[in-house]
């Protein structure tokens, strides 16, 4: 049953990825893109991440997704016609993809992973909350300041537009 | 054949190349922008793949976290520097974008 | 050695049927659980939708909807109109759906999906009794803020699908106000998840049982009441209710982001915001007045009264929530941004401050 | 766990089976009868002036851009209010700074007045003033 849950969602993903790159609309991009995020989120949950895939959720789709529908509704002329996004270099860049896909695809096949799964389902989000707090106290109070300058930074430029 | 570890990289590694893919091909500085969040998404499968299906405790899903922060934090400020764009050339074609003096 | 193999594989099969049909009747189950919510989420929207106009037409001193009944002969003595909103339903039903010519066909399709589809998704780990949980799932709370994310992309693709000004700039202001009040709304929830310790409904439920005095909205006085107060305002202005309710102001942009919805597609917006406003009550509830423990203690706890208490207290909010639209005026844009970012957020975070230094200093 | 989340997934499935049943059923029932006016986007009766495209104002962004941010730092208070009962006042204080700091932040947007929606008129400096 897992394993016919990990194939839909990937092939979820993959489809919903495929329109993202292949539509020639900036909103069928970002259409694509909800179903990408909702995709991976579903794969998380099957690799027993529960507290990951409903942030996954939420700051992809309830975050970045809207700041990007937000951003494609304030740079451009709304209409059907203008939403176009042009491609160039198409062939260069599927032959340097499929170069990639392929080593890719081989040293994952090829390497002897120390594969030790694990099978429980429990919940992670106590854990998670006390390895914030201790072994990843540092990454924590810095990801604070990451914030800031970001929100500061933004803020600014967007102002001086 | 049950899923285990290369049935998630594989996805990750498709995601991966379509992200790169987006990325190389598109014009639009937002759509590139969606590419670059697809890289990030197939980078944190794979964080999560590894703290699933190695003996590391719950590693992979912290950094997942921390991916996740960052691509919010680029994010914002990526889209903030587009609109800043569009305001000066009123276009976000990142080919018209060649100029480093305001 | 075929004979042995064959056999195996019949071993094999046969070790797998009971797993086989175990997944099935959970599948089942969750089938069950999910026909039974919908038909729950539709019925109740109708009879809010029915309440809406009886009590503000009350509130107006009008009697509001009271003519179409039934010929049925028990259900004739009824009166009072009951019928009004399933004949709208109906008169929805027969309507036809105008598809403007301009508009993006398949988003526009494809926009009331997703809006009504995350809402049922959000009842599915409401709490209605101890064991009437359709999916005790641990991170719960959690998961109700993420949901809710998908409504806001919806509400932005039906405005840009509909290729209309109005729709647009509506679509913009409702997601612009969600998203604003989403902070205060979640930070407000955190005082809760501090005193449990959970973020599964179920157990938030279980720690306030025993009585009205345990519910956590006298907890930490004042500090949860000014939490329970934050969320309170915070979920009108998510469900663009009045005074919050500038994405729909008739006189200004005609009707938000659904102006160019007709026929079905219009009434499953119109079935998801009513939906949400039950959904919010059911949420406030839970989170601080008790979900569906009895304020009495033991008494009038068993299974059935628990459902019971939590429709009396969902449909008590919900009551709040009309009597407040007859009472206020519906507030400007600048002072709808004021109220979330310039009060609620950071009064939301004292009440947070208060809850955990009161918790430390019991310690 | 699987099995919460499953149902989930069966409510979404079934959300969507619900409106398409009903959008098809209205379907079938409904006379559709569309002649050019009455699929011309609808302007209060007029017709339709230019396209719909309207330029909004950068306020929209910078109120998406805070909420992210502010978003984002809520994804990391919630497994840490679920530990809160044990971790104690190490944790607390920990929090306090992360909270701080996010606060200059949203002090800093305040102060530029990035969250008034009524932009203040740009008032002339008094020298320019004839």
């Amino acid at each position: 049953m897992q394993d016919i849950m990990f194939y839909m969602f990937a092939a979820l993903t993959i489809a919903s990825a495929g329109v993202m790159v292949f539509s020639r609309s900036v909103i069928y991009s970002a259409v694509g893109l909800l179903f990408t995020f909702f995709g991976v989120a579903g794969i998380y949950v099957l690799l027993a991440a529960d507290f990951v895939a409903v942030a996954q959720v939420m700051i992809y789709v309830g975050g970045i997704l809207v700041l990007l529908l937000f951003g494609v509704m304030l740079s451009q002329r709304v209409t059907g016609v203008n939403m176009r996004t042009e491609t160039l270099q198409t062939v260069p860049a599927a032959i340097v993809a499929v170069g990639v896909l392929f080593i890719l695809f081989r040293v994952i096949s090829k390497t002897e992973w120390l594969v030790k799964a694990k099978t429980t389902f429990e919940p992670t989000t106590a854990k998670l909350g006390t390895l914030l707090m201790t072994d990843y106290l540092i990454p924590f109070e810095i990801v604070s300041v990451l914030l800031l300058g970001a929100l500061i930074g933004a803020a600014f430029i967007a102002r001086k537009g | 054949m049950s899923v285990g570890l290369n049935h998630y990289l594989f996805l990750a590694a498709v995601l991966f190349v379509l992200g790169l893919y987006a990325v190389i091909t598109k014009k639009n500085a937002v759509t590139v922008l969606m590419g670059i969040e697809l890289i990030l998404n197939a980078a944190n499968i794979n964080f999560v793949a590894f703290s699933r299906y190695t003996d590391t405790d719950m590693d992979g899903q912290v950094f997942a976290i921390f991916v996740i922060v960052t691509a919010a934090a680029a994010a914002a400020v990526a889209l903030a520097i587009v609109l800043n764009l569009y305001e000066r050339l009123k276009s976000i074609n990142l080919d018209e974008a060649d100029s480093l003096s305001g | 050695m075929p004979v042995l193999s064959a056999n195996h594989a019949v071993i094999n099969a046969l070790s797998i049927l009971p797993t086989f049909s175990e997944t099935l009747t959970n599948v089942l189950f969750m089938v069950l659980g999910a026909v039974i919510i919908t038909g729950l989420a539709a019925l109740l929207a109708l009879v809010s939708v029915y309440l809406e106009r009886k009590v503000s037409a009350h509130m107006q001193d009008r009697l509001g909807p009271m003519e179409v009944n039934t010929e049925i002969p028990i259900l004739k003595n009824i009166g009072h109109g009951w019928a009004q909103t399933l004949a709208d339903a109906f008169k929805l039903l027969l309507k036809e759906d105008i598809v403007p010519a301009a508009a993006d066909k398949k988003l526009h399709l494809l926009a009331p999906f997703i809006v009504f589809a995350a809402t049922l998704a959000a009842f599915a780990v409401l709490p209605f009794g101890r064991n009437l949980i359709p999916s005790d799932l641990n991170v719960g709370v959690f998961y109700l803020i993420a949901i809710s994310s998908f409504v806001v992309v919806g509400i932005i693709l039906a405005g840009w699908a509909s290729n209309n000004k109005w729709s647009l700039l509506g679509a913009m202001r409702s997601a612009a106000q969600i998203v604003s009040f989403e902070i205060p709304a979640s930070v407000s929830v955190l005082v809760v998840i501090m005193a449990v310790g959970s973020l599964n409904l179920g157990e938030i439920v279980e720690f306030q049982e025993g009585g009205i005095h345990r519910w956590l909205i006298w907890r930490f006085f004042p500090f949860n009441l000014l939490a329970f107060f934050i969320f309170f305002v915070a979920s009108l202005a998510e469900l663009n209710r009045a005074p919050f309710d500038l994405p729909e102001a008739e006189s200004e942009i005609i009707a938000g982001f659904h102006t160019e919805y007709s026929g079905m597609k219009f009434a499953m917006f119109f079935l998801a915001e009513y939906a949400n406003m039950f959904l919010v009550g059911v949420i406030i509830s839970t989170l601080f007045l008790g979900g569906w423990s009895s304020p009495f203690g033991s008494f009038l706890n068993s299974a059935p009264f628990q459902v019971f208490w939590v429709f009396v207290k969902s449909f008590a909010i919900i009551f709040v929530h009309m009597w407040l639209r007859w009472t206020l005026p519906r507030v400007r844009v600048d002072q709808l941004m004021y109220t979330s970012w310039k009060v609620l957020t950071p009064f939301a975070f004292v009440s947070m401050l208060g809850v955990g230094l009161w918790m430390i200093l019991i310690q | 766990m699987l099995y919460n989340f499953a149902t989930i997934l069966v409510f979404l499935v079934f959300g969507c089976l619900f409106v398409g049943v009903n959008l098809l059923l209205s379907r079938l029932l409904q006379t559709r009868n569309p002649f050019p006016m009455k699929v011309s986007t609808y302007e209060c009766g007029e017709l339709p002036e230019g396209d719909s495209w309207i330029q909004f104002n950068i306020r929209f962004y910078v109120i998406a851009l805070i909420f992210l941010i502010f978003e984002v730092e809520i994804v990391f208070l919630f497994p840490w209010a679920v530990v809160f009962k044990h971790l104690g006042t190490f944790a607390f204080v920990e929090m306090m700074i992360f909270i701080a700091i996010l606060l200059v932040g949203l002090a800093y947007v305040w102060v530029k007045g990035d969250l008034e929606w009524d932009k203040p008129k740009q008032v002339p400096a008094q020298g320019l003033l004839p």
